[in-house]
């Protein structure tokens, strides 16, 4: 796919947008795209689809650097091609959700899929409430784009920036309305999120080191329930994102 | 260029086939291209039971390669031939079954089972990545003789016995599978190693060793198969790193017959179709005038080669 | 913050030296800087008379990687003596001879000879480009303890044991040496690999196999630290790949004690200086509060690595 | 170094032209850099210095492609930064030559170093006769630029251009005035070349594949004839120029 615009909208934190047709098949939020940074490095690296401009054929990405390729990415300049393999996985079944009232909660990185459900929730008219926890001030990003959508309470660790703490402090003080979440960040605030609303169903996006990125290597996988037949789900092709109670965090 | 090559119970349309685990059983493939095109596909390990595998990171990035430790996650040797051989029975390519397990009782009952099914074995006493079994009967050359042996047996196919390379002396391993009765070699598994975190302080990988896999290891893949080829008779599928087709007639003139693609299938799921379109045209580039005249064709001529510029 | 290390028989000002092989006698590298400001230096392998080494080529590139098939040229043990240590010398750093050999008594006479006038010995029992001698050592257990304990009696100074990674059991290996009377462990030599050329159809290399070394090894190098840390009691040199101050946090890590650099000097000439200023810093950035803090951290804990994201 | 201009002059033949200090230590023709051509390549190529130019601060490389290093060389674009190592080895010893009258014997991508030759020689009133060996018309490179400097003849293996044959076919034709000869090409050449002239003085320019590329690691030796005491050479720093008898072709 080729750079149309590339700039950091937060700490060590970048906004991708790329042109080309693999856009057709982001057919729900919550998929990902596999890129290959350059010819360094052996791996791909899986990025979340933050929003989408069928219009423009463009689709947009929101990376954090946390490491070598992320790093080389920052290096893209706008006209370059950019290997991407994908839409790839499974994204919220918005299509099939029953729901009035949604409550969105991202951790850091995890904010990016969060951003093109919330859109996709409003414009089938479900009332959206986020939570978007960062570290500190300098990581915020995407608050206003969640504004538009509806309320939204920002965590700091640091307290540097809204309220401090963590995500979870603040969910008591949601409205009773809220009737189906969505989360997406650290496997420590999943866990803590799913055990602060046993009560309603929830989804979250996950993710792991993934070899092909398709379904073959069993890089991804995530234990399920002791009840569950297969034992597993591979985040790749049957996740990344999950009916909470569907894995084992 | 006529590609076709036949091996020990195998008819191939062409010498490329993806390799064992990398594959998954061909399923998430078949979106990208007519797996009928391929010379043969190795489905991923079986084994007696199903197995979960290891805890993840399961992978890890290397320099010019990767790391897994998967640990032999399959449904079970049952489930494989309810399920999925039947889906690849759909497509008309030879299907090679990657058999593994803990016991020598374990590997018998798994080729037993499967054979019937399948067009080969491939025996693999050679994963890095599980507790028992696996790698120690690929490292010990009396027990590698012994489950060739039995597995021989039972099968009804031919059997192709995947060698680690993780050994000092690879030719005593493949001479001890030739007493055993092997009908072929597939070379290499994948090199035992590990990646520490410098942050965590850990290694990335949750089993702490995995096997690396990549061009990193085509160098002592092609040693080994280069010495074995000298001292064995028998055919051997050669892989550890393949990317290009420069890459598989370096596998073909070291001496192998055929060979498999591995973890390059992740970075390019075309990969093996796009080698397979492309090996006529560079056999020809490199004047070769049939896929016989390269294998082992780097064992024809004993002088040194020197430089030349022109 | 402070990087000196003690090991047997040395004391350095920081843990990073050039590898053998990579550095000649040090003069070349002295136009780049002081060799003073480094660990310490091994110098090439020394036998007991002059050798001319293989034909060329000697050297080919791999994906990360590079074999290389010198075959121990030097100009001999005296001469080594005489003309390359004294210049050597000059510096104020320790230095480390790397002994090599075809026979128990080259190595018997090589290491008597040369031990009087250097720090240490890195006993080379794991070359895998000379015919003769040099791997079959580093193979086989047996041989490995003998050589090291018939040097030992004749040195002076303290025997550190290169060992090779073309090996089915390293520790084994390790604990051989160790009953042979080692002071310490150089961690590894370089894997035997080959590279063949589609056009001219031989290997690039005119010996046919060289050793590889390069980032490609590192993993395996790794694993083999983390073993061997386990099992014996010796502090280790580790090597293979290093190129960055990651990489050296990672041998630490493993187990390492010190490290060596060798194939990235023909990449950088500066790198061993590089590497030693900015190792403290990089130390700090992982919150070491010491180099032996480092040192075999990874056995500290237990618990596999997960992912976080923030 | 900063490439300054880039352009295909031949066949696979491309005019490099890079800007840094490193010029200042040429100091003699015959000189090589070894340049990192990214990150992927793991080993330098070296390439010889083909022209100087003190006053702009530029160094002029003409280099072929053969493989992969080569190959990714031409992907460098004007005002891009190239890792350059040197300048590397010994040259040809102009300042100390007793010569009247210079013959130039260059084999296809072995030319390049032999023109910067030829014009010290022709600044320090030396005549230069060059032939010039390539193996086909397509191949043909820099034949104006000696012109220049003196007489030239072209030979190609195919008869495509200029004389048919090998730079060899041609070397009874000149004139007795040559007192001595330097040449550059494929190994075979440059033996070829030395048991037509054994009556006079020459030098000749070697390759070998090289590691370090300064000496230390002993890839890029050639023997010496059995009087010597050393019993080899390197190229990388006793070189690449050698005399024609100080080494066995
Ligand atoms: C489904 C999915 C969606 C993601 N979406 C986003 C996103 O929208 N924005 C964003 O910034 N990050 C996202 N990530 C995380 C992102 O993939 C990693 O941060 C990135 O791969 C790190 O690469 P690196 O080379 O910088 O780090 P390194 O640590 O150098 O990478 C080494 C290897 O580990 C893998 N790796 C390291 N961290 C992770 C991780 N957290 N998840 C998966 N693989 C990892 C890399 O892919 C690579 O193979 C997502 C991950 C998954 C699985
Ligand atoms: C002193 C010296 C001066 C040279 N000057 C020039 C020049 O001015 N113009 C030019 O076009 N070429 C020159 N060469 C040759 C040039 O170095 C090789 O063509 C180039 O390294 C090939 O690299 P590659 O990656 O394209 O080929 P590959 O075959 O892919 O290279 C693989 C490895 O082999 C090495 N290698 C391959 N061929 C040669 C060779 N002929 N000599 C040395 N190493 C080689 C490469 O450096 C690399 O390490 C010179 C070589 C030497 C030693
Ligand atoms: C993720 C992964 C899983 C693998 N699983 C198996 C397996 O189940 N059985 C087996 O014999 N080899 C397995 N292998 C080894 C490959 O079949 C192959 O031998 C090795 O990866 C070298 O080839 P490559 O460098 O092309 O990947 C696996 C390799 C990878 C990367
Ligand atoms: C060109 C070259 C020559 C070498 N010569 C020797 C040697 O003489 N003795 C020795 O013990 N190791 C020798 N080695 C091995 C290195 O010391 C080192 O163990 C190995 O290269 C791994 O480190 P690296 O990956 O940093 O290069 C040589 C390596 C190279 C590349
Ligand atoms: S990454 Fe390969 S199965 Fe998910
Ligand atoms: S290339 Fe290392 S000595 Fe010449």
């Amino acid at each position: 796919m080729k750079v149309i615009e590339h700039k950091s909208i937060a700490r060590d934190t970048y906004q991708l947008i790329l042109k080309g047709d693999l856009i057709e098949e982001v057919d729900e939020p919550g998929k990902f795209v596999h890129i290959q940074i350059n010819p360094e490095f052996f791996l791909r690296r899986p990025v979340s689809i933050a929003d989408v401009d069928f219009h423009e054929q463009t689709l947009t990405l929101l990376y954090k650097v946390m490491g070598k390729g992320t790093d080389a990415l920052t290096e893209k300049r706008v006209g370059d091609q950019l290997d991407v393999l994908g839409p790839g996985g499974r994204g919220f079944p918005v299509a099939s959700l029953e729901s009035k009232h949604a409550l969105i909660i991202g951790g850091g990185i995890g904010v990016p899929p969060l951003y093109y459900l919330a859109k996709n929730l409003v414009e089938r008219g479900i009332k959206v409430t986020s939570v978007l926890g960062f570290r500190s001030e300098a990581d915020v990003f995407y608050e206003d784009e969640f504004r538009e959508l509806g309320e939204v309470t920002v965590v700091t660790n640091d307290g540097s920036y809204g309220e401090k703490g963590l995500v979870t402090d603040v969910l008591p003080n949601l409205e009773p309305t809220i009737d189906t979440y969505f989360s997406c960040g650290p496997g420590v605030m999943l866990k803590a999120v799913t055990e602060h609303l046993p009560h309603l169903p929830g989804y979250i996006s996950m993710e792991e080191r993934m070899g092909c990125g398709i379904g073959a290597c069993f890089a991804c996988v995530v234990p399920t329930p002791d009840m569950d037949e297969k034992g597993y789900r591979r985040i790749c092709c049957d996740g990344p994102v999950f009916k909470a109670e569907e894995v084992v965090l | 260029m006529d590609i076709r090559i036949d091996l020990p119970g195998l008819h191939l349309k062409n010498p490329i086939m993806p390799a064992s685990g990398c594959f998954g059983f061909g399923k998430e493939f078949a979106q990208f291209y007519d797996l009928s095109d391929l010379g043969a596909v190795i489905i991923k390990a079986a084994t007696g039971e199903k197995r979960f595998g290891n805890p993840t990171p399961r992978v890890a990035e290397t320099s010019s390669g990767m790391l897994n430790a998967i640990g032999l996650q399959n449904p079970g040797v049952d489930s494989i031939i309810e399920i999925e051989i039947p889906f690849m029975k759909g497509y008309d390519v030879p299907i090679i079954a990657n058999v593994a397990g803990s016991t020598v009782e374990e590997y018998v009952q798994v080729a037993e089972k499967i054979s019937d099914h399948v067009d080969a074995i491939e025996l693999n006493i050679s994963c890095p990545n599980v507790k028992e079994g696996g790698v120690q009967f690929g490292t010990d050359s009396s027990l590698a003789e012994e489950v060739t042996r039995l597995v021989k047996e039972v099968s009804s196919v031919q059997v192709y016995v995947k060698l680690s390379p993780n050994v000092t002396d690879i030719v005593a391993m493949a001479k001890a599978v030739e007493a055993g009765g092997a009908d072929g070699l597939s070379m290499v598994n994948t090199l035992t190693g590990m990646r520490i975190d410098p942050a965590t302080r850990k290694p990335i990988i949750a089993n702490g060793t995995g096997g690396l896999s990549g061009p990193a290891i085509k160098p002592v893949a092609i040693r080994m198969i280069h010495q074995v080829y000298q001292a064995v008779d028998l055919p051997i599928i050669g892989m550890g790193g393949i990317e290009t087709t420069d890459d598989i007639i370096e596998y073909l003139l070291a001496g192998a017959s055929a060979v498999a693609v591995g973890s390059a299938n992740f970075k390019n799921p075309l990969i093996c179709k796009e080698l397979i379109d492309e090996l006529p045209d560079a056999l020809e580039k490199y004047g070769f005038s049939s896929l016989e005249e390269a294998i082992g064709g780097a064992h024809d001529e004993k002088t040194p080669s020197s430089l030349f510029r022109t």
